[in-house]
């Protein structure tokens, strides 16, 4: 292979003095926003959820589950494996997971529904965004790992914002798609009555959108726990660190031990979530079969 | 007994969480000192070596057990511009680095009716011949020399000797990219009782659990160590790798506000026969290390008496119980 | 006064080239060049048009000649490629979000031949949709809309969605919802045309009611020459986005502006056997 | 002879409940008790018919009371909640896959009332789609499919998009792919609604046409009491789901079975305003 | 906390004891597999990528980027990008990334769509394969890496095994969505002329689930090329190697520059398939806009 066609460019030397100043320049002050986060957010959810009971948890899990579900069977089947996670002796570190997932997922969802639907409105939005969703899916966040421990010192924040960065566009992208595919006829109709543009959102292409919605949510859920491990390799404490040592001490079982709790918890979280888009008529649908 | 000036500030010293089986236990040691004698309080956070590395040198961590002689770049820019020092000799003897074949290789395995397949392989020099025996899969023309994970010092210490040994034209130089990825290889290869070559390093879990033969370089000398030692040039000459000390890494500001507790970490030294059965332990019976460490104080006083100041011994004794 | 609906001169080509094809329109090449030569589709050409208050106006013409579009023009689901629309003399073209919102709140309601009904609401919330829009509150709402529902025959079948119901209730359910919001203009996009005869009597009756006790102003599309007559106090027909005539029934009946029309309203109750006719080959 | 399609005591029954709602209406419960008390909605009622080949077959009947329901049975689109339907003596819904398959390929074929059809083809390729599905070449298959693209009038829209025709047009592209595939038996639900009284009245000969010379059976459902007596050999009126006549225009006309048929027939050219009837309220 | 509720289970040792017997057992049939797999597919592909002349790879991505797009702006942007990604000097670790991934997202391609085609058609089989699919997305690859290792050796194919477990389900999921959310009276229609279940999918069914496949294929594309650095712990050679390199070096530069080459080309590729699955008509307004 000959590769003499191509000219010689780097930008390596000068994007590590770039960290670098920006380290030196603004590490402090990221480094105290990045407590802050931890000591109001982040810390107290995860405190609450190890001192909680797990009974209570357990028993708290099992209501929400049920309003959503509707199915005593299903719920049921939901508690019990979080109990087997309990008797596996990980239920502080799934509770310490647990805790950044929510606040990661639930961050997803603050962001990710509104740029959504900003981007099916507007295509020139789509048109910047979309490269930028791509970027944030595929550029390899073992680059930008140490960076982030440097700005944000090491621990649940930068995981936060990495668990963020890899499984928000998900969201976005199916947010887009969904409403884009709405029904353009059902659409007029409903603009003829003088809707404003929020009762649109909120009556027609939302519901709409719902399906696409539903799946770009359960895809961030997916994600987001898939980076479990990866939130452990920058310092958050949890099932990871677990996974990472049966790694280098080849022990799978340990690892297996991790990795069964963190598929327990992201059905769970899923099939929690899931449930509560379900429309009023699927609900019906379900209780009427299900008892 | 005052608590060193970190500690009475009620800042925590963070260690980093080390995920083989030495480290943990050297972490799990140190802290139990830091803590019950030192009055401190103590965390561990986990992360990939790089991360807790990085975190090292900007402070957000304090004491990294286990630092191979600055294995990684990180250590060492982070020592260059004065923000993390390595203090101690963790191993009495130093470190080992070679090329390694499982034993059965040369000698064979009566019990689990291995024949011998290489039984004058002894040093570097023999490999060429061998290259058949260490098929390489992705390219059968070559025999497969398992290098150490991609990035580390060591990786490029074996890029060198590849080149020294002449070894180039009959072995791929195969990056495993991970610890574990090489663990795994070497682990199947044993399992399977087929030959593998490859570099390692004691202490290491893997090398109480099964029986290598390292192959001889040529002993170590100043000069060619320089070709391969941070070099990149194709004229590198042989040698084996020197001993390396087993420290411990420090954050600066953690040195300078708890000199007590870097007296301690320096003097923390074992010898590889009281180390190994440890990890040997460690590894068979999954026991966590702060239940090793604690055991060890609980039955060792006489080794790390030594390591503390005579005032603390009791109170260590008392809380070992 | 001004009437309560004026449209002037307005034009609609659709189609990527619009532009090109708007041209060739004001050119007066016919619908059917403009689409072999660019590909447009001609909606409307220079349609002027005044609606009075009260009134129920008929508009007619060949499935494709602009009757819908022509409608949609009014509470401006469709912009105009060129000329002006003016509700009680005010140009809906020129009104901002907040305005032209209000006025189709308010003063323009509207039935889609194609019903347009939202898949996901029961029938009765589907009613009251244009309530819930103009901000009632849902059980308000809901009480307001039962009557029409009522009204329609649908009462029964408020709790069902629309994919339960036939394509006749499926209009119904338009029908009730454009009736619900009480507006003081009706657009009716063929709205009986999925209705037997009985049902499509009584709501012609209902329509004839209700512009004859509350004065609304009905933009209504159809193909029931019967029912023009009967409901409509003026007629309009259209062929190939051009408005041929306007007139009372009477007009219509007697004096047909041309041969166009004569054909049109000649076919009533007329059996006889008779050839695809020129204009049906490319309508 | 058998005949051509022959519909034994089929009831339908639509919704979760729907076990429980044919039980009540086996024991005779009427359509709005069913529906009040399981929820479900009667779509057919004990309906038994014969339709000879060659026949137009026309079935009227209130919006919602079955004949979508009881069209589609024919090709079995809906699988009867009881009863049977034979094609030439064939049993429907004993048919195996291929066969069912093969039935609506080459035998019958349908005019949907809702049109349905494929959004992302173009008119030809829709017009074109069922000679597709038989197998035959997308060039072949469209040069077939245009001359009934010129009959319905809508040659010069054949690259064009349904979304991008007017709802008269789209009814004809259905029209022209239900009739390009030469079946013998043709479904029409409704299939003329949507066209203005020209291009309807060639439809209509154009129907007549094909039935004199082809021999076609035909299964039109209509709301045009006009239209049915023009082209219907036999008509059948509806109510509820249940059968409530079944004869040529004349009988219907000068014999009606009861005061329902009546009120039906009664509507031809009568103007006069009436109160809304108690069966309107609740259809 | 008290964790005194749960009982003690564990099967860590029960597995590594399974997968040691998997390894005995079977580990050399394994190999042999693994060993037959690069031979045939993956090596000569990488060969092939390497030996060629880079001109005539960019001419060929170029070729096949005009078809698809039609636009020359962009067919020269991407070529272009791909150009840089050798004046960095990355051209060789591309063609191997580009190698396993082809492979990886090719495989995805003929797995997922008939999967999703078929959990769109069979309730049950949807209601089986959802869960796998959660435990294929959630159980986390750095559990079953090792054991992937020491039964298929290490290198390219268990990379090649990861990047489809973890890449394929949002295809399978989107295709299934897709097909499901298919309008049934047109349906309907389609059916009552008669066509095969076959023509159904492929005149109906495919076409209108088009843009949640194509949505699907995007995010099994994004998946594929996150898992670049996975790839490169366990062996695989390629662009990962450089950012493993950087990690440990703390040279953010290195690592920046080949998460580029993997932004590039994971851009280049997505974008590529999906002008491939644009509809006629789509194209037909596409050449008309862009000249
Ligand atoms: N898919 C369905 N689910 C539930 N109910 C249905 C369904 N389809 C039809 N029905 C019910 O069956 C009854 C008959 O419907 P059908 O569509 O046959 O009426 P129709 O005679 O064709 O009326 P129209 O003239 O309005 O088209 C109605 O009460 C309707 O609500
Ligand atoms: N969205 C659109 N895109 C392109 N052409 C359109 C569009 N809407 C309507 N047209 C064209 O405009 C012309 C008039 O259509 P319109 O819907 O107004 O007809 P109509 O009089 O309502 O017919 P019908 O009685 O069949 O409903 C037709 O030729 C049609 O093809
Ligand atoms: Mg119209
Ligand atoms: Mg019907």
């Amino acid at each position: 292979m000959d590769t003499s066609v191509f000219l010689k460019i780097s930008f390596a030397d000068a994007l590590n003095a770039w960290i670098e100043s920006i380290v030196v320049n603004y590490g402090d002050f990221l480094h105290e926003v990045s407590a802050f986060l931890l000591q109001t957010l982040l810390v107290p959810i995860e405190k609450f959820l190890i001192a909680a009971p797990p009974v209570a948890v357990l028993a708290f899990i099992g209501v929400v589950a049920w309003f959503g579900l509707r199915r005593v069977g299903l719920t049921v089947a939901f508690v019990a494996s979080l109990y087997f996670i309990g008797c596996l002796g990980l239920w502080e570190k799934t509770m310490q997971t647990l805790a950044i997932m929510l606040v990661s997922i639930i961050l997803c969802l603050i962001a990710g529904l509104p740029i959504g639907i900003l981007m099916a409105r507007h295509r020139w939005l789509s048109r910047v965004l979309t490269p930028v969703l791509d970027v944030m899916q595929t550029f390899p966040m073992f680059v930008y790992m140490l960076p982030a421990v440097m700005l944000f010192s090491i621990g649940k924040v930068p995981a936060v914002i990495a668990t963020l960065i890899y499984s928000l566009p998900p969201l976005i992208r199916l947010t887009e798609l969904g409403i884009r595919q709405v029904d353009a006829e059902v659409r007029e109709a409903a603009t003829s009555f003088g809707a404003s543009t929020w009762q649109i959102l909120l009556w027609v292409q939302l519901p709409l959108a719902r399906p696409s919605i539903m799946a770009g949510i359960n895809q961030t859920t997916m994600m987001a726990l898939a980076m479990v491990v990866v939130a452990s390799m920058i310092g958050a404490r949890g099932l990871g660190e677990d996974i990472l040592h049966g790694l280098t001490n080849l022990d799978f079982g340990k690892g297996a031990h991790a990795g069964v709790a963190v598929v327990i918890l992201a059905i769970v979280i899923d099939r929690i979530s899931q449930s509560y888009g379900l429309t009023a008529r699927q609900r019906a649908a379900l209780s009427k079969k299900g008892g | 007994q005052t608590k060193p000036a970190w500690c009475a500030a009620d800042k925590p010293v963070k260690f980093a969480g080390i995920t083989w089986e030495s480290g943990q236990f050297y972490t799990e040691l140190a802290r139990f000192f830091v803590e019950n004698g030192f009055g401190c309080k103590t965390e561990i956070v986990p992360g990939s070596t790089a991360v807790t590395e990085t975190a090292l040198v900007s402070n957000d961590l304090q004491v990294w057990m286990e630092q191979w002689g600055g294995r990684t770049d990180i250590i060492r820019k982070g020592k260059e511009a004065g923000k993390v020092d390595l203090v101690g000799s963790l191993l009495k003897d130093g470190t080992v680095e070679g090329w390694y074949v499982p034993e059965y290789v040369v000698k064979g395995d009566a019990k689990r009716n291995i024949k011998a397949v290489a039984p004058d392989l002894k040093s570097v020099a023999d490999l060429p011949k061998y290259k058949d025996l260490f098929k390489d899969d992705e390219d059968p023309s070559k025999g497969r020399f398992l290098n150490c994970p991609t990035g580390w010092d060591c990786e490029k210490n074996n890029n060198q000797k590849m080149k020294a040994y002449k070894l180039n034209a009959t072995y791929t130089n195969f990056k495993p990219g991970t610890g574990g990825a090489l663990d795994a290889t070497i682990a199947s290869a044993v399992e399977r009782g087929r030959p593998i070559l490859f570099y390692y390093w004691s202490p290491a879990g893997l090398m109480g659990k099964y029986k290598f033969v390292q192959l001889q370089e040529p002993a170590f000398n100043e000069a060619c160590w320089k070709t391969i030692f941070g070099s990149t040039t194709d004229e590198a000459c042989g040698s084996a790798t020197p001993s390396t000390n087993l420290s411990v890494g420090v954050s600066t500001p953690f040195k300078k506000d708890a000199p007590e507790v870097i007296k301690f970490l320096s003097a923390l030294q074992m010898s590889g026969d009281q180390l190994n059965p440890i990890i040997a332990e460690m590894g068979e019976k999954k026991t966590p290390a702060a239940d090793m460490a604690k055991k060890f104080v609980a039955n060792n006083k006489a080794i790390w008496s030594t390591w503390v100041p005579a005032s603390m011994v009791a109170q260590i004794e008392a809380k070992a119980k | 006064m001004a009437a309560m609906i004026s449209i002037q001169n307005v034009y609609k080509v659709f189609g990527v080239n619009a532009k090109q094809g708007l041209e060739m329109v004001l050119q007066s090449c016919d619908k059917r060049k403009v689409l072999e030569a660019t590909g447009c589709s001609v909606g409307l050409t220079n349609v002027s048009l005044d609606i009075e208050e009260g009134e129920i106006f008929v508009v007619m013409g060949l499935s494709g000649s602009g009757k819908s579009t022509l409608i949609r023009h009014i509470n401006r689901l469709i912009e105009p490629s060129a000329g002006a629309i003016k509700i009680r003399g005010k140009d809906v073209l020129k009104m901002g979000d907040a305005e032209l919102r209000k006025l189709r709140q308010t003063t323009v309601s509207m039935v889609f031949q194609s019903f347009g009904l939202l898949p996901h609401w029961n029938v009765i919330d589907n009613a009251a949709y244009g309530l819930f829009v103009s901000g009632l509150s849902k059980k308000a709402a809901r009480a307001q809309a039962m009557p029409w529902l009522e009204k329609v025959g649908l009462a029964d079948y408020a709790n069902k969605y629309p994919d339960e119901l036939s394509g006749g209730m499926r209009q119904r359910v338009g029908l009730a919802r454009a009736l619900t919001v009480n507006a003081e203009v009706l657009l009716m996009d063929e709205a009986f045309s999925a209705l037997d005869p009985l049902i499509r009597h009584d709501m012609q009756d209902l329509l004839l009611e209700l512009q004859r006790s509350l004065k609304k102003t009905i933009v209504f599309v159809t193909h029931d020459l019967d029912e023009a007559i009967r409901i409509g106090a003026r007629i309009a027909i259209l062929r190939d986005g051009e408005l041929v005539q306007v007139g009372t029934p009477q007009d219509i009946l007697q004096r047909p502006a041309n041969d166009y029309v004569r054909r049109f309203v000649d076919k009533r109750g007329n059996t006889e056997v008779s050839q695809p006719s020129a204009e049906v080959a490319h309508a």
